[in-house]
């Protein structure tokens, strides 16, 4: 019997190009499954179309059926089997279509993957990646527009990610196939159509926990992530007019989490805003604050922009608007911080 | 079955078919926005069970629930008004496409996520029972969603409790792009219900009078205390999955194939040969259905859209 | 046909009494029972020689295995039949043995618990009990030892409680099973030999996102739930001998958080500390820090004793021991703060 | 198979007998803390199907899994090592008895919630299909755990895959505290392969021959290529479901009834009507075991318990 699992592939062509967030996704997988035959995606469609998110477009003619495969609808099934894998010899990248559907897989998640290692005694490696989709913006309602990014921060044994730009989907994402450890990857969809110029190669993949300063500033820090640190970037630009400097740190990596990249950040500006796609209760903006109080960094009163606590998102898109922080509420959030 | 009432399945059959048409239509113009999950192809299914249910009774839907919710006798206006977030919707707006339900005529859920249609079905088959009301529950799902493991938690569930529930399964061949048997074990969904010692039952989703035929036998079982039983209706959905989806992926000539066996037309045909219907009518009827529901659409778009503070009451009842 | 419900009791005796955490437990579903035939009790192995933990004596014999319902082993099943019972009539309440198996209901209990209601336009209410039984000291190793407590705590919609004594225990339980609204309710299974006074009857039942002062003190205020209020209760007694005086803040309910109670306590004292049994990371331990520093309320620099980030719990006693904050460990903590 | 081997399973059942007895006292005494899940009584079924398994394939167990790792051939001080979380364990003390696993022989994982034990060991499978070896997974659970949606998911996409795999329920009719048929709406578990187009068969699970021979049929069926095989083991527990249950929700005298076909009793005695072992064999065979036993947990007692720095290397690997 011989192996159904594509042959070793050349060294991805390095470089600098231009991507969209989708684009970069789909380069990321491409180059590790090209990198190591041991790389496949399974998931929901994501052999037929391209996937529910176009990320996969070429995928299956590349590497095949077995390497790319569909998955009837059963995540956390299909989750489990992938921690079957990752501990015989594969490197499963399991696509949970909406952030949403990752409850359905909670139990794989919570209780298996960053556990697994661990009780053994340390006798396996979990190199699974769970790449998930979420975030509001697409008036998908209630169901269907979690980023729940901070669901799984408090699992010791798991690591988790997200990305905000073209260059860091590419970057962190290949880090995470590459990890012995499981990783869950959060994308947003909201940031799929967003163009940027992305550094290709092995050179370009990120190391794990590094946070990412998109902007340089000296009034302020913002700590966000996904679609959030996109919008901070945006609204430091409108006010960079108005002579307010925003550094804005978008933090790849909930867990590990870079305290010394915030740190440097907030010791430099003596300010701190968190903005954030879901309640702070329980969210990795809670944890930063309380972690910065804790060393006493100084920085006045740290100020959040998070989703209401007594609200769902909800279908109707003036109500999802309302909702979501705009780039001018970020905005609007920065400046009473800076003016106090 | 007298012919006014068959004429009145007709009716309500052509109503979906031109409400999801007016929706695809609506969504162009961006009226409504988001995703939906059109049943062209399907209604005899909707309508046929559907309609089988007493007021009393409970219904689970899901994301492709027009038809459903139509067949159940929800307004257009409603059902509009809930597409374009407004609040002449049946959820004030709040829910969209994917959420639509009347708890004041007991359709108690449409599940955007697959899973629980069965299991919060079967609650209230439960709570029926408990309560000792002799009301029944229906609940739907699709080809794809019996591979999800809850699907098999509540057929297990309802047998080993006796419970008053009609399970439908809506085979329409495909589980978003994929095709049933490149994801599922079996190509007879009833099969499944042997796992848990339940009758399974195969009916043909285009034909009205048999999927009316069928769910009441199932109805009058479970009534009668006499326990669950699994409905596989094959039927077939002309539009890919979701608004985005141009359904590349099926065969040459499938849709044609099944486009012969319409379920509106093979009905028409029969009531005109039965001369419920003279050739004229369904041409009247059509016309004068698009009115109504190019109306229901103005209509339900003059609605405001609620405030931000009005749904925060949604959030807690206390 | 006619209702299998047991028709409604009397009122149930009023006064103190001295019970165990886990007969308070008991006696709040039996008053709830008694109270309101639409009332239930479901889960695996509730009606059987008294549940797994032995919470159910004698509430088959009492109100029938229609309403004390053993249900087989399918969590997220079960929880959704729940959800179908509370919008037609009834007020079930579900165990879920083991606060780990919380991730294998995970879907019923964050897409479709919290949020059924208000996708719904407000037109259900969703009066669902979830009893979890969380908590290490058992020696039941990684995956049976989770307090699981701030899993949850970021979905509006929802409501959670815990309880540390035997009358918090009756307290809150009741409080939650009358509450309209789904209520996740933590108990510790280290917790239920513990006694203590209760007080019975109507009069006693919570007020919906209480806490409770368990100890009064002027140095410090420690904030804890369930087993870490317990011992830091024990710990503060200690410390009185030493001059130390400590008030102990139980957080009964995480959502919604009674942060007027914290702010109070740590106006007078003027020193806080948060002891978790669960990691920092994601927990209400972070939050309810995040909020008073946002609030400016004074306190120096709050200190926190949670899990450690770096490690899971092993079955190990000895491990499990080193792993979990002592009385010895929380008390040497609070000196710390205290003595700065 | 030969006399030889057989009287190698007569042992290896006597050994996993005598172990979980000492676990007993062991627990008794403090020395095992927690909780543990004998399983006394279902002694053939470990030995007959481990036993069928290659050095190159795979296993999933359980939490009540002690037979299944000294059928596999963990030795007893790894075992006992692990109960008394100690450095001697298979997983050096972190796991416990919920977690007896030993990757450097395939036996990849232990689980002590239920569901995933079929998926992973799928998993497993579908990773020796794919690196193009001829290994398979064998993966078991309880009667009710098949209740549990996780099972049916992983026999669907087993099938659909073709995956190289046998499935074992180990039937010991109570789940907990329930009887099988209070939870469970069939009585003969393999009937739950119909649902999944998948072969179920059924074997007495006292009968360490038919075990055998059964699962070497399904092992060379996944070997072959021509996908799963649900096997239903008809058996049972002696002791209560954990440390804590008397299990006093039995009938009067079926437990009785059932050490009327006791596995050991009835290998015994066709071993001796065959002549491939004397009267008095077994009573030294016993002796013998039992002495291995306690020197396995007393050596297994002598190893340190690890430290908290050195525990943390397990958390993650980079
Ligand atoms: C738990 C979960 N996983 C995935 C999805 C995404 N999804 C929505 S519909 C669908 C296909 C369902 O197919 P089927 O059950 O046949 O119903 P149909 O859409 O054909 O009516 C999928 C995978 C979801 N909503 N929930
Ligand atoms: C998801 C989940 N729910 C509940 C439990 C608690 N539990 C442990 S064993 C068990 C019974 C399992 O019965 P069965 O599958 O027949 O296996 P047996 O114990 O009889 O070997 C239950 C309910 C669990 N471990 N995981
Ligand atoms: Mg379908
Ligand atoms: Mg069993």
């Amino acid at each position: 019997m011989s192996t159904r699992l594509e042959p070793q592939r050349a060294e991805p062509s390095a470089g600098v190009v231009q991507l969209t967030y989708r684009e970069a996704i789909g380069t990321a997988l491409e180059h590790e499954l090209a990198a190591d035959p041991t790389v496949l995606l399974m998931g929901e469609d994501v052999a037929t179309a391209g996937g529910v998110f176009k990320t996969n477009e070429g995928l299956p003619e590349k590497f095949g059926l077995e390497r790319i495969r569909n998955t009837p609808i059963c995540e956390n099934g299909f989750l489990g089997v992938a921690l079957g894998m990752s501990v015989t010899g594969l490197r499963p990248v399991v696509e949970i279509m909406f952030s949403d559907f990752l409850p359905t897989a909670a139990d794989a998640l919570v209780n298996e993957l960053p556990k697994f290692r661990f009780m053994s005694g340390g006798q396996c490696t979990v190199p699974v990646t769970v790449r998930s989709i979420g975030g509001a913006t697409g008036r998908f309602g209630t169901q269907h527009s979690a980023t729940g990014e901070s669901w799984y921060i408090g699992l010791p044994g798991l690591k988790v990610a997200t990305a905000a730009t073209p260059a860091g989907a590419y970057s962190v994402l290949r880090a995470a196939i590459r990890d012995d450890d499981p990783v869950l990857f959060f994308e947003h969809k909201g940031l799929y159509g967003r163009k940027g110029q992305v550094m290709l190669g092995d050179d370009a993949i990120a190391r794990i926990g590094e946070a990412a300063v998109l902007r340089e500033g000296t009034d302020v820090t913002v700590v966000s992530t996904l679609l959030m640190a996109d919008r901070s970037v945006t609204a430091a630009e409108a006010l960079a007019d108005d002579g307010i400097s925003v550094e804005v740190v978008e933090l790849r990596w909930l867990r590990p989490l870079d305290y010394d990249a915030i740190v440097a950040s907030v010791e430099k500006t003596g300010r701190l805003l968190v903005v954030e796609e879901q309640v702070h209760a329980g969210g990795w903006g809670a944890t930063v604050i309380s972690e910065l109080v804790q060393r006493g960094v100084p920085m006045g009163r740290p100020a959040t922009l998070s989703l209401p606590d007594d609200i769902l998102i909800a279908y109707a898109p003036e109500l999802e608007d309302a909702i979501i922080p705009s780039v001018e509420a970020i905005a609007g959030q920065i400046r009473s911080v800076v003016e106090g | 079955m007298s012919a006014n009432e068959r004429v009145g399945w007709m009716r309500k059959m052509l109503e979906i078919r031109l409400f999801e048409d007016k929706v695809q239509e609506l969504f162009m113009q961006g009226q409504i926005q988001g995703t939906t999950h059109l049943c062209q192809g399907q209604e005899a299914v909707s309508v046929g069970a559907v309609g089988a249910l007493d007021e009393r009774d409970y219904l689970t839907i899901t994301y492709r629930g027009h038809g459903h919710a139509l067949a159940h006798g929800m307004t257009m206006e409603a059902a509009f008004g809930e597409l374009m977030g407004r609040t002449s919707g049946c959820c004030t707006g709040v829910g969209g496409s994917m959420h639509l339900t009347d708890f004041s005529r007991n359709l108690i859920g449409a599940f955007a996520i697959i899973g629980p249609s069965y299991s919060v079905g079967l609650g209230a088959a439960m709570s029926a029972k408990l309560r000792g009301t002799d009301a029944v529950a229906m609940s739907f799902c699709g080809d794809g969603s019996t591979n999800i493991g809850t699907f098999h938690e509540a057929l297990n569930m309802a047998s080993v409790w006796r419970a008053p529930i009609v399970f439908v399964i809506e085979n329409n061949l495909y589980g978003e792009y994929s095709p049933l048997r490149e994801t599922t074990a079996v190509e007879d969904l009833a099969e499944r219900a042997k796992a848990h010692a339940m009758p399974g039952v195969i009916v043909d989703g285009q034909d009205v009078d048999a999927v009316r035929e069928t769910t009441e036998t199932a109805i009058a079982r479970a009534r009668a205390g006499e326990g669950p039983t699994l409905i596989e209706a094959k039927t077939y959905r002309y539009r890919g999955h979701s608004r985005t989806d141009p359904a590349k992926y099926r065969p040459e000539g499938e849709l044609e194939r099944w486009k012969e066996r319409d379920p509106i037309d093979l009905f028409a045909a029969k009531l005109v040969a039965e001369g419920a219907l003279g050739e004229g009518d369904l041409a009247a009827m059509r016309a004068q259905i698009q009115t109504e529901v190019d109306a229901a659409a103005e209509r339900a778009a003059e609605a405001p859209v609620l405030s931000l503070e009005e749904t925060k009451a949604y959030v807690y009842a206390s």
